[in-house]
């Protein structure tokens, strides 16, 4: 059941809210799942010496992070019950207020999903190779540094 | 031996480029290295993990790749 | 922040992905926000004895429950860095494949949701009274236990 | 005194109503309910809850509402 592992995670752009609309959509039919658990992360409009970012514009060593994207799924599906894994991640610039990562998880039962969810979240930010710049409003910039 | 050398990130503004080809005689990417810190003195106080055939590698490790990959710190999500 | 603590959590029938997708967009002139995550109930069509089934019936004492839903929201508030929480639950019949709980939660970082969300959503299951009834496609039932 | 006995889930199965108004001299939940056992032999075998004013409360808490509900196991979600 663990299917999609070969679409590709990165999406130009923005993710939008009618994109993971459809996403939870499509996962209708599967009446095998009891709970889906979705991350989003959102540009946050910091404020940074009086300055305020308004994007961040995102890199991404590609052919090593697909290959780490998969190395996590494989992993997720390795440890825990789930019946669906789906990872996106923008690239380009996402404006404050956007959504630049969509990762959601389905599973039968719930206490798996909340384990499963952090887990992926915790080896993106950790193990694949993707760069933001953060942008400020008067077009100067500084590099993302992860907390 | 040619090796295509790629940056990623801060390092780009370091480096002033994405990508160049280096024609390198020795084998292990320390030495490379320092071949880099002398083109670029300011790369030495930038912290970065080096990559080859999409695997983080120890600087001690020795060349086995056309393709060398310095990454700083991923910021992604 | 902790605002629409008052609004209703009961809805009629399933919860839409359509909804789901406009809540999370109204988030996004939220740019403080740097995470949301959303756990989504949906009815399995388990088999028992050889039977499907096919919708969830659900009643609640709405009275205690939405005093519980508050009860929960707050202390949500008091233990964990929030900036907005959501919570719906169906009432009526939803059918297997569709949406019956939907929480969401957002902060201006990313480890706080997960703690917070999975606290939510153990606290309704435990704390308020709302009751499923499992319906067969033969029409027969039995009412469902949560593990 | 006159007070509103509410059922809910499975309950209503056993009770046959979802409410009914009884009028009733004792003062302690325990006391409603032996006499509810005994309207409703099988109530005794099924687990419940009791709540008063919206809040569970222990069998051997006083009536202190006009309205005592009878919780079976929750299974919201």
């Amino acid at each position: 059941m663990s299917d999609n592992r070969t679409k590709s995670v990165f999406k130009e752009g923005a993710i939008s809210s009618v994109f993971i609309g459809e996403s939870i959509a499509k996962h209708q039919t599967k009446t095998s799942i009891g709970a889906h658990n979705i991350f989003l992360g959102q540009v946050r409009a910091d404020v940074i010496d009086n300055k305020i970012i308004k994007a961040i514009e995102y890199t991404a060593h590609e052919e090593m992070a697909n290959t780490k994207f998969h190395e996590i799924r494989e992993a997720a599906f390795e440890k825990y019950e789930l019946t669906c894994m789906h990872i996106y991640h923008s690239l380009g610039v996402v404006n404050a207020g956007e959504i630049c990562l969509f990762v959601f998880v389905s599973s039968p039962r719930r206490k798996v999903v909340f384990k499963a969810l952090e887990f992926i979240v915790e080896a993106i930010k950790e193990k694949v190779p993707v760069f933001g710049k953060e942008i400020f409003e008067d077009n100067s910039h500084q590099w993302k540094v992860n907390s | 031996m040619k090796i295509k050398i790629r940056y990623f990130g801060m390092l780009t503004e370091v480096t002033g480029c994405e990508e160049e080809i280096i024609d390198f005689p020795e084998v292990v990417i320390s030495e490379l290295l320092e071949m880099l810190f002398i083109k670029y003195p300011k790369l030495k106080d930038k912290k970065f993990q080096v990559a080859q055939n999409n695997e983080l590698v120890p600087f001690k490790t020795k060349i086995s790749s056309k393709e060398i990959v310095l990454l700083p710190p991923f910021s992604g999500g």
